[in-house]
C-alpha cells in the first residue's frame, strides 16, 4: 500500500464503511504516525491534452496566475478558459500544426470544454482557499510566485502534465501551519483555555503567541472543516 | 508535538468561567428581540435552505427526529387556557454557542470545541456519534443524524440536490449537528476582510435566519467590537458575557432592562441574549 | 451585465467543490485523476468559479410580489434572499418566498407536454403540442374562448388579454380562491382606492378585525417590517399597541397586546358600536364620516353590541378608551370579518372607523395613479370562477386556457366544477405539476418555474412610489426542451393570429425588453442609452414609475349598509361556524408540494405534514374531544375527516380547519395528506360583491371514534405541554416597565 | 501463610480424597452432553437475534432504535452499566476476599472471575452498539497520528474507555494466572489436542517450590492492584452521569452508589451461577450450602448499603436547591416510568430481606428466583437512572414522556445475554470452573484443624 493511499484513507472519515473496514483504518492510522516522514510520490494522470507546463511556465516563464487566473480571487484556482489558450495560440504560427494545438483548436471549433482530470484534489469537506494563500504570500509578503504556488504544487516548471507532489493531507497542512511563518500583526495574548486542539505551540514559543499566529489556521477546526 | 504537550494543554483546558478578553478580535454573538419576533418561521425555512437540512417527513418527525437547527417554540400562559388574551409567546431556539459549553467538555473525541472567535464548533468528520454532547446540552438544540438522509432515506430526490449549498457538507448518518451561526458565511467574510487587511465590518455578514427575519428581530455581530449593533444592545441591557447574574437579576427594580439569557443559572454563558417580550396591559 | 453573456455563463459546469458533497465527509478520495474539471469556453469577468453571484428577480409566491435576489453559483440557484432595493420587502423574505427554489427544483415537475389521447394523458413533443394548440385555437369560433388565470399583472396580463381578444373573445377571468375583493371594494368606496397605502409604523394603535397582516394579508413581509418599527418607541411616538378582533387567532392575533375573540360575523356590529361611542359628543360635521355610518351607528349602544358580539362591555370600554387616547391609529378589516353575507357592510363599517378617528390622510393614504392601466394588477376574485363555471355549464366555450389556477381543487363542491369542466371542448392547462385540474385537461403545457421565467409584475399594494418589479431567470431551464414560458406560448399564438403586430418579437424576453424600452420615459431616472437602462433595471430588479400622487378625499363617499343576517339564530343541526384558516406556508394549496413548507411547523399549532380541526377547550370538553380524535366536520355541502387539536385561540362556536392540504394529485409531498375545507364551503355569497363568503359556512362536528396522535413540534409526547413549566424561557414585561425609546 | 484458623466449620468436608477432587472437577470438562449443546444452541440463537438487530441498525442508522431528541441514550447505556456492574463480582470474591483470607471463596471464585471477564466483554459490545459511527471508534483512543489530534482527555467517556481496557486486561490476567496450576492438572489428565492445549496454557507448571512462591506473590500483587481498579471503573462510569449537568445525574454520591450497585448485582449473579453449576456439574461437595449461605448474607449486607446510598441520592435531591432535579425525581415516582421505578426500589431494597431467613437461604429454588429478581432490579435501576432524566430535563419543549425503546434495542440487549451465555458455557468446558488446587488447600486446612485444634 502506498503512503498516499494510507493518508487518503486516514483523512476519509466514514466514506467507506462496513464492519472490519475500520480495523484496517486503525492500522492505517497507526502506520501513518510512523510514515509521516516518508517522501511522497504522486502518479501520472492521463489528460485529454498533455499540457506542457515546462514550456509555458518554464521556457516562456509565464506567471502561473496568467492562466490560473481565479487563484487570487476565489477559493478554487480553476483552469484557464479555452478562449485564453486560443487568444495566444491563434497568433503563434510556429506551433499551429503540432498535434496538441490541433486538438486544442478542435475543441475550440466545437465550443466544447476540455475535460481535464483533477490532479490536486481535496476532500469535499475541506474548506481551502487559494485566494487567502496567494493574497498573503504573493501580494502581502511579495514572495516569488514559483515559491508561493510551489508550497503545495512543487516545481511545476519541471513537469509537462502536472503531477501531485505533496500528500495534501491534514497532517501535511498542519505541519506547515505549525511552522513559524511571519505574522502581520504581533501576537495578541489570548486565553489558551478557549482554544482546544490540536495545539500548535512548540517548546520555544509560548502558547499565547502561537494562538494569535495560527488561531485562524488549524487551531480552529472550522477554518478548514466544513 | 508530544503526548506530554497535549496532556499539559489538557491541564489548562477549560475554566468554569470565561475570561474577559477571551476573544480580543472577534466574538460572534446574537440578540433576539422577542417583542419583534412574530413567530413567522421565516428563519426556520432560511436555515433549511442555507444549511442543507434534510426534510425527515411525518413519521420521523413524529418520532422526535426532526432536524431543524432553529425552531420557533410557542408557549401559552397558564391563564390562557380558555382565551389567550395577550396572544402567544414565541421563542426562536437555536444553539446558544455557549462560552462554557457543557457539550464541549464531554465529547470523547473533541469533535465539538470552542473556536477562536467564540463559536461552539462541531466537526462532522471527527464525530463518532456518542451523543454525549446532546445528553449534556441544557437546551436540547443538538440534532443527531439518526439515518443516512442523503442516500438511504432519499431526502433530496433529483433534482433537489442541485439546491444544496456547496459551502458546507451534507451530513450523513451517525454524526451530531447543530446551528453554526452559518459559519461558512462567517469564514468567507473573514477571508475577504483579511484580504483587504481590515476587520470584519458590522452588518457585513449575517446568518441566514437574521438575514431573512422580516422584523429584524435577530441582531448578529461581533461582541468584541464595542461599536457593533449587537455589542451596543448587550451593553445597553447590562448583559455581560462572562457573568452568570446580570444587573437585572441583582436589582429587580432597575428600570427598562429587557435583556436576559436562557437558563443562565446553569452557567453555560450563552452567546445569545434575548430581549423580553413586551405587552401593554392597558390594552 | 449583458443578458446575452449571462445566458452563456449560466451553463452549468462542474467545478471542484462546486457540488455540495454528500456524506459527512462526502467525496473523500484525494487521488489524482478521479474527478474531472472543465474550463469555461468563453470566460466572463463577473463569473468566478467558487464565488456566488446574485441576481435580482421577483418572488411570485403571493400577491405581495416581493423583490428577491438569487444566490447563483456555478450556474445553479442556491438560495433566495430579499432584495434590499425593493420598497416592499426591503431585503427581507418570508419562508414561503425562500421555498420557491423548491418549486424550481421540485422532483414532481412536469417535464414534457401531455396530450389526451384515447382517454389518457400521453407525453408529446412541444412541436406537436404547439401545433395542436394553434389548430384548436384557430378552430375556435369567435367568442367561444375563455382564459382563466390567477391574479396577473404586467406584460403577461397584456399578452393574456390580447391572446383572448385575438380569439375574438373578451372572456378573461382571474380567479383567486383567497380573494380580498370585498375588502378592496369597501376601501375603494370609502377612500377612493382599492388598496390604500397604510402607514402602520406611524400609527400608535392598530385595531385589526381579522386582518392577518403579519402572515397572510396583502403584503405580509412589508407589513412585518412596518410592524417592527410600530413596536419600537421613540421620543416622538410611543410603542404601538395592537388589538386583534377575530373569531380564530391568526399569527397577528398571537402578537397582539389584546386578542378579542368575537362571535363570527358580528364584527360590523362592534365597529358601529365603537363608531357610536366615539361619535357621541361630537357634531357629525366635525368629523368626515359617511352619513350612513353615523346614522346606523346610533342604533348600536354598548349593551346591544355586547349582546350581539359577545364582547364584554368592559372590554368594549377599554377599546373605546384606547381609540380615544391613541391617535393616529389604523383600523383594518380582514377576511374573517368580510366572509359573510353582509361582508361588505362589515368591511365598510370597520374601515369607516378610520374616518371617525381621522386616520385618513395620516395613516391611511392613497397610492399614486398608475399611468398604464393595461398592465395594472388584476387581483382575482371568486365571483369570476362562478361566471366561468356558468359559462362552461352553458357550453359557451369551445376552447379554454387555464393558467396558475387549480379550480378542481379549490372550487367548493357545490359548484360541481369537476363535473362541468369537461363541457369545454378543448381544455389547455398551463401547469408546473400534474395537479387536479391538469389531470382533467386535454392538453397540459409544462411551464417554467418562477426562477426560469421572465416577467414584469405590478404589486397591487404599493408601499412607496410606484414600483414595477422585474422577474428574470436565475438560471438556465432545468428542462430546456421540457418546459416553456407562458409568455412564449401566448406570443406564439399571437404571432399566428396577429402576425403584423407580433412578428417583430423573437420571444417573450424580446417582447418585454422592447415594451419596457418603449416606455423608458415613464420610469424614474431612466439613464442614457437603452443598454444601460436595461442593465440597471435587471441588476436592480425594480423600476420606479413616474406617477402623480393622489390625495385622499376630504370627505368620505357615502356607503349603504345592510346588516340583514348579521346575527343569525343558532342552527341546531349545524351549531358551529367553519373558519377555513389560510396558512402562510400553503396558502390556497399551491405550495403543498414543497417539502420545506410541509416540514416547518404551523406557527400556532406547530403541527406538521397534516391538517387539523381547531376546537376550543370548552367545546372540546363539552363534546368529549381530545387531541388526535378523528372528527367528521360536516356542512350542508359536504364533510371531511380531520384530526382534532384543542386550541385556546378560537371562539367556542367556531371550528378552524386550515386550507392547503387534502390534495389528490399534486406531488409526492402533498398527495393524500389531510383534508381540503374548500370542498365543504356552503353556497353563501357576499350580498354586494357576490364573493363567496368564506367564513359563513356552518358545520357540525362528530367524533368518528378513531384517534391518532397529532404530529407537531410542540411537546405532544409530554402530555401536550403548552406552557413553560415554570422555566424562564419567554419573559414578558409590561409596556410601562420597558424603556423601548432608550434602546438602540 | 498460616490460615488454619480461617477455615470455618462445614464449608467443605475434610475427608475428600484429592484424587476425587480432580476426578469430580475434571468430569465437568468431559465431552459435553446433548443438553449442553441444546443450551449452547439456545444462547447462540439469542446471540444471532442480537447480531441481526445490530446489523440492521448499523445499515440503516440509529434511528431504528426509536431514540430521538432528547432521548439520546436508550437501553444501550443502561445495559452497558448493568454488565459493568456484573463484572464486579469476580473481583470482589477473588481479590477482596482473597486478601482478607476468607477461604470459603476458594471453590467459587474461579467462575466468578470468568463472569467478570465475560461481562466486561459484553459491556464493551454496548459501547460499540451505542455509537453512531462505530467504524470511527478508534478516534476515542489516544493513538499518535499525523493529524496530531488527540481525544478529549476531559471527557468521562474517554476515562471509561481507558478504565475498562485496563480492568479487562488485568482481570483476564488474574483469571489466567489463578488457573495455571489447574491447567497443569488438566494437562496431566488430558489426551489429544487437549493435552497440547493445556500444556501450552499451563506454561510448564511443575509445582516446584519456586513456582509456587512466584505464583503466590504475583497472584497477590494483581489482587491488590485489582481492587482499586474495580472501584475506579464503576466510579468512572458513574462520573459519566455525575459530571454531566443534567437534573438527576449530577449527584455527588453517584460513584459509591454505582459501586455498591455493581457489587450488589455481582453477588446476585454469583448466586445464580453458583446454583446452576452446583446443579449441572454435581458440585455439591465443593459448592456447599454453607458457602451459599455466606454469599447470601454478603449480598444482603451490600443490598443494605445500596439502599442507604439510594436514599441518600433521593434525599439530597429532595432537599437540594435544584428544583428541576426534584421535578425529575417526582416525575420518576409519579410519571410514566412510575411502575419501573417503584419495582426497582422494591426489588432492590425490599426483596433482599428474604435473605434474612436461614430457611430461605437454604432453599435453592428460592435463592435462584431471588437472585434473578435482584439482578432484574439492578437492571431497572440503571434504566431508571438513564431514561427519566432524558425524557424530563431542563428544557420543557423537548420533553418526551412516551419514550420506549424499539424492538431493535430490546433485541440487542437480549442478544447480549446470549453472547454472555455462550462465552460462559465455553469457559465451563475449557477451564475447570472450580479451583482444584485451592479446594485441596481448604481440605488440607480442614484436616489440620481437626488434628491440632487451637489451644484455648
Amino acid at each position: 500500500m502506498k503512503t498516499r493511499n494510507l493518508r487518503a484513507r486516514a483523512n476519509c472519515d466514514g466514506a467507506s464503511r462496513g464492519p472490519g473496514r475500520w480495523v484496517v483504518r486503525v492500522l492505517a492510522a497507526l502506520a501513518l504516525s510512523l510514515a509521516t516522514g516518508l517522501s511522497f510520490a504522486g502518479d501520472e494522470v492521463a489528460q485529454p491534452i498533455e499540457f506542457p507546463h515546462d514550456i509555458h511556465a518554464g521556457k516562456m516563464g509565464i506567471n502561473c496566475m496568467y492562466c490560473h487566473t481565479y487563484a487570487r480571487r476565489s477559493r478554487v484556482s480553476g483552469i484557464p478558459p479555452l478562449r485564453k489558450c486560443i487568444g495566444c495560440h491563434q497568433s503563434i504560427e510556429s506551433v499551429k500544426d503540432k498535434p496538441r494545438i490541433k486538438k486544442l483548436f478542435e475543441y475550440w471549433e466545437k465550443k466544447e470544454a476540455i475535460p481535464f482530470k483533477k490532479v490536486n484534489d481535496l476532500p469535499d469537506f475541506v474548506r481551502f482557499s487559494h485566494e487567502r494563500h496567494i493574497q498573503r504570500f504573493y501580494f502581502q509578503l511579495g514572495r516569488p510566485v514559483e515559491e508561493v504556488c510551489g508550497y503545495c504544487h512543487g516545481n511545476v516548471r519541471g513537469m509537462t502534465v502536472d503531477v501531485k507532489v505533496e500528500p495534501l493531507t491534514m497532517g501535511w497542512c498542519v505541519a506547515c501551519h505549525q511552522k513559524d511563518h511571519p505574522n502581520g500583526k504581533p501576537g495578541v495574548v489570548v486565553d489558551p483555555a478557549r482554544v482546544i486542539y490540536p495545539r500548535m505551540e512548540t517548546a520555544d514559543r509560548p502558547a499565547q503567541l502561537v494562538i494569535a499566529d495560527t488561531s485562524h489556521g488549524p487551531n480552529d477546526c472550522w477554518q478548514c472543516h466544513k | 508535538m508530544s503526548l506530554e504537550q497535549t496532556l499539559n494543554d489538557w491541564t489548562q483546558l477549560r475554566r468554569t468561567h470565561p475570561q474577559p478578553g477571551s476573544h480580543p478580535d472577534l466574538k460572534w454573538a446574537m440578540a433576539i428581540d422577542l417583542d419583534a419576533c412574530t413567530g413567522c418561521n421565516a428563519c426556520v425555512v432560511a436555515c433549511y435552505a442555507e444549511n442543507n437540512l434534510p426534510v425527515v417527513g411525518k413519521e420521523k418527525f413524529a418520532a422526535g427526529q426532526a432536524m431543524h437547527w432553529i425552531r420557533v417554540e410557542r408557549y401559552w400562559n397558564e391563564a390562557d387556557e380558555n382565551s389567550p388574551e395577550q396572544g402567544a409567546q414565541f421563542l426562536p431556539m437555536l444553539c446558544q454557542q455557549c462560552e462554557a459549553a457543557p457539550c464541549e467538555t464531554v465529547c470523547p473525541v473533541g469533535a465539538t470545541n470552542h473556536t477562536a472567535d467564540g463559536l461552539n464548533s462541531q466537526v462532522y468528520n471527527r464525530c463518532i456519534g456518542s451523543r454525549y454532547c446532546s445528553a449534556n446540552c441544557p437546551y436540547k438544540v443538538r440534532y443527531f443524524n439518526w439515518y443516512n438522509y442523503p442516500e438511504q432515506e432519499k431526502a433530496w430526490p433529483a433534482p433537489l440536490p442541485m439546491q444544496l449549498n456547496p459551502d458546507l457538507t451534507v451530513r450523513t448518518k451517525g454524526v451530531m449537528e447543530k446551528c453554526t451561526f452559518c459559519v461558512q458565511r462567517l469564514t468567507d467574510a473573514k477571508n475577504t476582510a483579511r484580504n483587504e487587511g481590515r476587520a470584519v465590518r458590522d452588518g457585513e455578514v449575517l446568518p441566514a435566519c437574521a438575514q431573512a427575519c422580516p422584523t429584524s428581530a435577530i441582531t448578529f455581530g461581533n461582541l468584541s467590537d464595542p461599536y457593533s449593533h449587537v455589542a451596543q444592545k448587550w451593553r445597553l441591557q447590562r448583559v455581560e458575557i462572562n457573568k452568570d447574574k446580570q444587573l437585572k437579576d441583582i436589582d429587580e427594580s432597575h428600570p427598562g432592562l429587557r435583556g436576559y439569557r436562557i437558563l443562565e443559572d446553569l452557567r453555560p454563558y450563552p452567546s445569545i441574549m434575548y430581549l423580553e417580550r413586551v405587552r401593554d396591559n392597558q390594552a | 451585465m449583458k443578458n446575452v453573456q449571462r445566458r452563456d455563463f449560466l451553463r452549468v459546469l462542474g467545478w471542484g467543490g462546486a457540488s455540495a458533497s454528500v456524506g459527512a465527509c462526502g467525496f473523500t478520495s484525494i487521488d489524482s485523476g478521479v474527478e474531472t474539471v472543465k474550463s469555461y469556453v468563453e470566460p466572463e469577468d463577473f463569473n468566478i468559479p467558487g464565488i456566488a453571484v446574485y441576481y435580482a428577480s421577483t418572488c411570485t409566491q403571493c400577491e405581495a410580489l416581493c423583490g428577491v435576489v438569487g444566490r447563483v453559483r456555478d450556474g445553479r440557484v442556491l438560495k433566495l434572499e430579499g432584495n434590499p432595493v425593493s420598497g416592499i420587502n426591503q431585503g427581507k423574505l418570508c419562508g414561503l418566498g425562500q421555498a420557491s427554489v423548491q418549486h424550481h427544483y421540485n422532483p414532481d415537475r412536469l417535464r414534457a407536454p401531455l396530450m389526451r389521447q384515447d382517454g389518457g394523458l400521453k407525453p408529446v413533443s412541444w412541436t406537436d403540442a404547439m401545433a395542436t394548440l394553434l389548430d384548436k385555437s384557430a378552430a375556435t369560433k369567435d367568442g367561444r374562448f375563455a382564459f382563466l388565470t390567477g391574479p396577473v399583472s404586467g406584460h403577461l396580463k397584456v399578452l393574456v388579454r390580447n391572446a383572448t381578444e385575438s380569439l375574438g373573445s373578451n372572456q378573461h377571468f382571474t380567479y383567486d380562491p383567497l380573494s380580498t375583493r370585498v375588502n378592496r371594494a369597501a376601501a375603494d368606496q370609502l377612500f377612493g382606492a382599492e388598496s390604500p397605502r397604510l402607514l402602520l409604523d406611524q400609527a400608535h394603535l392598530i385595531v385589526s378585525f381579522g386582518a392577518d397582516f403579519l402572515d397572510t394579508w396583502v403584503s405580509p413581509v412589508h407589513f412585518a417590517g412596518q410592524y417592527a418599527r410600530f413596536r419600537r418607541a421613540s421620543d416622538s411616538k410611543p410603542r404601538g399597541v395592537l388589538v386583534q378582533i377575530e373569531p380564530r387567532m391568526t399569527l397577528t392575533g398571537a402578537n397582539a397586546d389584546r386578542w378579542i375573540a368575537i362571535r363570527p360575523g358580528s364584527e360590523g356590529v362592534l365597529a358601529l358600536g365603537l363608531a357610536n361611542a366615539l361619535l357621541t359628543g361630537k357634531s357629525a360635521a366635525s368629523v368626515a364620516v359617511p352619513p350612513a355610518i353615523a346614522t346606523a351607528a346610533a342604533a348600536f349602544d354598548k349593551t346591544r353590541v355586547a349582546a350581539e358580539t359577545g364582547v364584554s362591555e368592559e372590554v368594549f370600554d377599554r377599546l373605546v378608551r384606547l381609540l380615544r387616547e391613541r391617535a393616529p391609529s389604523v383600523v383594518l378589516s380582514g377576511p374573517s370579518a368580510e366572509g359573510h353575507v353582509h361582508g361588505s357592510s362589515n368591511a365598510q363599517a370597520i374601515l369607516a372607523l378610520n374616518w371617525v378617528l381621522g386616520n385618513v390622510g395620516k395613516t391611511v393614504l392613497l397610492p399614486p395613479k398608475l399611468p398604464f392601466p393595461q398592465i395594472a394588477p388584476e387581483s382575482g376574485d371568486t365571483a369570476s370562477l362562478q361566471q366561468f363555471t356558468a359559462g362552461l355549464a352553458a357550453g359557451k366555450f369551445d376552447t379554454v386556457f387555464l393558467h396558475d389556477v387549480n379550480p378542481v381543487y379549490s372550487a367548493p363542491a357545490f359548484l360541481k366544477y369537476k363535473e362541468i369542466f369537461p363541457k369545454a371542448g378543448f381544455k389547455v392547462v398551463f401547469a408546473q405539476y400534474l395537479d387536479e385540474t391538469a389531470r382533467e385537461a386535454d392538453l397540459v403545457l409544462p411551464v417554467d418555474s418562477a426562477l426560469e421565467d421572465w416577467g414584469t409584475h405590478l404589486p397591487a399594494y404599493q408601499p412607496e412610489g410606484l414600483e414595477l418589479t422585474l422577474q428574470q431567470p436565475l438560471m438556465e431551464r432545468l428542462y430546456p426542451d421540457g418546459t416553456r414560458s407562458v409568455g412564449d406560448v401566448l406570443l406564439e399564438l399571437l404571432k399566428r393570429r396577429r402576425p403584423e403586430e407580433y412578428k417583430g418579437f423573437a420571444d417573450y424576453y424580446a417582447y418585454l425588453r422592447a415594451a419596457l424600452l418603449r416606455n423608458r420615459s415613464a420610469f424614474v431616472d431612466a439613464p442614457g442609452d437603452d443598454e444601460q437602462f436595461w442593465t440597471e433595471a435587471l441588476s436592480k430588479g425594480v423600476l420606479r414609475v413616474n406617477a402623480q400622487e393622489q390625495h385622499v378625499p376630504a370627505k368620505a363617499a357615502n356607503v349603504e349598509l345592510d346588516f340583514a343576517g348579521a346575527t343569525q339564530a343558532a342552527d341546531a343541526q349545524y351549531p358551529f361556524r367553519l373558519a377555513p384558516a389560510v396558512r402562510a406556508s400553503l396558502r390556497d394549496g399551491r405550495n403543498a408540494n414543497l417539502p420545506w413548507m410541509q416540514e416547518t411547523p404551523d406557527t400556532l399549532t406547530t403541527i406538521v405534514w397534516d391538517s387539523w380541526a381547531e376546537v376550543h377547550p370548552a367545546t372540546a370538553k363539552r363534546l368529549g374531544i381530545v387531541d388526535g380524535d378523528i372528527l367528521e366536520v360536516a356542512s350542508a355541502s359536504g364533510s371531511l375527516k380531520v384530526q382534532a387539536y384543542v386550541f385556546p385561540g378560537i371562539h367556542p362556536d367556531v371550528i378552524g380547519v386550515p386550507l392547503g392540504q387534502g390534495h389528490e394529485s399534486m406531488g409526492r409531498y402533498a398527495d393524500g395528506r389531510g383534508a381540503n375545507p374548500f370542498r365543504i364551503l356552503d353556497p353563501v355569497f357576499d350580498r354586494k360583491t357576490g364573493e363567496l363568503a368564506m367564513y359563513a359556512t356552518r358545520v357540525r362536528v362528530t367524533k368518528t371514534g378513531a384517534r391518532g396522535h397529532v404530529v407537531k413540534d410542540e411537546g405532544w409526547k409530554s402530555g401536550n405541554l403548552k406552557t413553560q413549566a415554570g422555566r424562564k424561557l419567554v419573559v414578558t414585561v409590561a409596556a410601562d416597565k420597558a424603556k423601548l425609546s432608550e434602546e438602540v | 501463610m498460616n490460615s488454619v484458623t480461617q477455615v470455618k466449620e462445614k464449608d467443605i468436608r475434610e475427608d475428600i480424597a484429592w484424587a476425587q477432587i480432580n476426578r469430580d472437577v475434571l468430569k465437568s470438562l468431559e465431552r459435553p452432553r446433548a443438553t449442553y449443546w441444546l443450551l449452547f444452541a439456545l444462547c447462540f440463537a439469542m446471540f444471532c437475534v442480537g447480531v441481526g438487530c445490530e446489523t440492521y441498525q448499523y445499515q440503516r442508522g440509529l434511528g431504528v432504535s426509536a431514540m430521538n431528541n432528547p432521548d439520546m441514550w436508550g437501553l444501550y447505556i443502561a445495559t452497558f452499566i448493568f454488565w459493568i456492574g456484573m463484572s464486579h463480582s469476580g473481583t470482589l470474591l477473588s481479590a477482596i476476599l482473597h486478601i482478607i483470607h476468607a477461604d470459603w471463596r476458594k471453590p467459587i471464585y474461579r467462575f466468578a472471575e470468568a463472569m467478570t471477564t465475560f461481562s466486561l466483554l459484553t459491556a464493551g459490545l454496548f459501547v460499540a452498539v451505542h455509537l453512531g459511527r462505530l467504524w470511527q471508534i478508534y478516534y476515542a483512543l489516544p493513538y499518535p497520528n499525523e493529524r496530531w489530534v488527540w481525544p478529549n482527555f476531559q471527557s468521562p467517556l474517554l476515562w471509561d474507555a481507558i478504565a475498562i481496557f485496563t480492568y479487562l486486561s488485568s482481570s483476564i490476567l488474574f483469571l489466567y494466572i489463578g488457573a495455571i496450576p489447574d491447567f497443569a492438572i488438566c494437562r496431566d489428565n488430558a489426551t489429544g489436542w487437549r493435552k497440547y492445549f493445556y500444556s501450552k496454557l499451563s506454561l510448564g507448571w511443575m509445582g516446584t517450590d519456586r513456582q509456587w512462591r512466584n505464583f503466590r506473590v504475583s497472584y497477590l500483587t494483581i489482587a491488590c492492584f485489582l481492587i482499586p481498579l474495580a472501584v475506579s471503573v464503576h466510579s468512572i462510569v458513574a462520573s459519566d452521569f455525575a459530571m454531566s449537568q443534567q437534573p438527576g445525574w449530577h449527584i455527588t454520591s453517584f460513584p459509591p452508589y454505582f459501586v455498591a450497585g455493581a457489587l450488589y448485582s455481582g453477588c446476585a449473579a454469583i448466586i445464580t451461577l453458583f446454583i446452576m453449576l452446583r446443579y449441572t456439574f454435581r458440585f455439591e461437595e465443593y459448592m456447599t450450602m454453607p458457602i451459599l449461605d455466606k454469599i447470601a448474607r454478603l449480598t444482603f449486607a451490600i443490598a443494605m448499603v445500596w439502599t442507604y446510598l439510594n436514599l441518600i441520592e433521593y434525599s439530597s435531591v429532595w432537599y437540594g436547591a435544584d428544583t428541576v432535579a426534584k421535578e425529575t425525581l417526582i416525575q420518576r415516582a409519579t410519571g410514566p416510568y412510575a411502575f419501573w421505578w417503584w419495582s426497582m426500589n422494591f426489588l432492590g431494597s425490599v426483596l433482599p430481606f428474604t435473605l434474612l431467613f436461614k430457611k430461605r437461604r437454604a432453599n435453592l429454588t428460592v435463592m435462584m428466583i431471588v437472585s434473578l429478581l435482584l439482578n432484574l432490579g439492578m437492571w431497572l435501576e440503571r434504566w431508571m437512572i438513564v431514561t427519566p432524566t432524558f425524557s424530563h430535563g431542563y428544557y420543557p419543549w423537548t420533553w418526551d414522556h412516551t419514550f420506549f425503546p424499539s424492538l431493535i434495542q430490546w433485541g440487542i440487549v437480549f442478544g447480549s445475554f446470549g453472547w454472555f451465555g455462550m462465552l460462559f458455557m465455553l469457559f465451563c468446558k475449557l477451564v475447570p470452573s472450580v479451583s482444584m488446587y485451592e479446594v485441596k488447600e481448604m481440605v488440607y486446612h480442614r484436616k489440620l484443624a481437626k488434628i491440632q485444634p487451637r489451644e484455648a
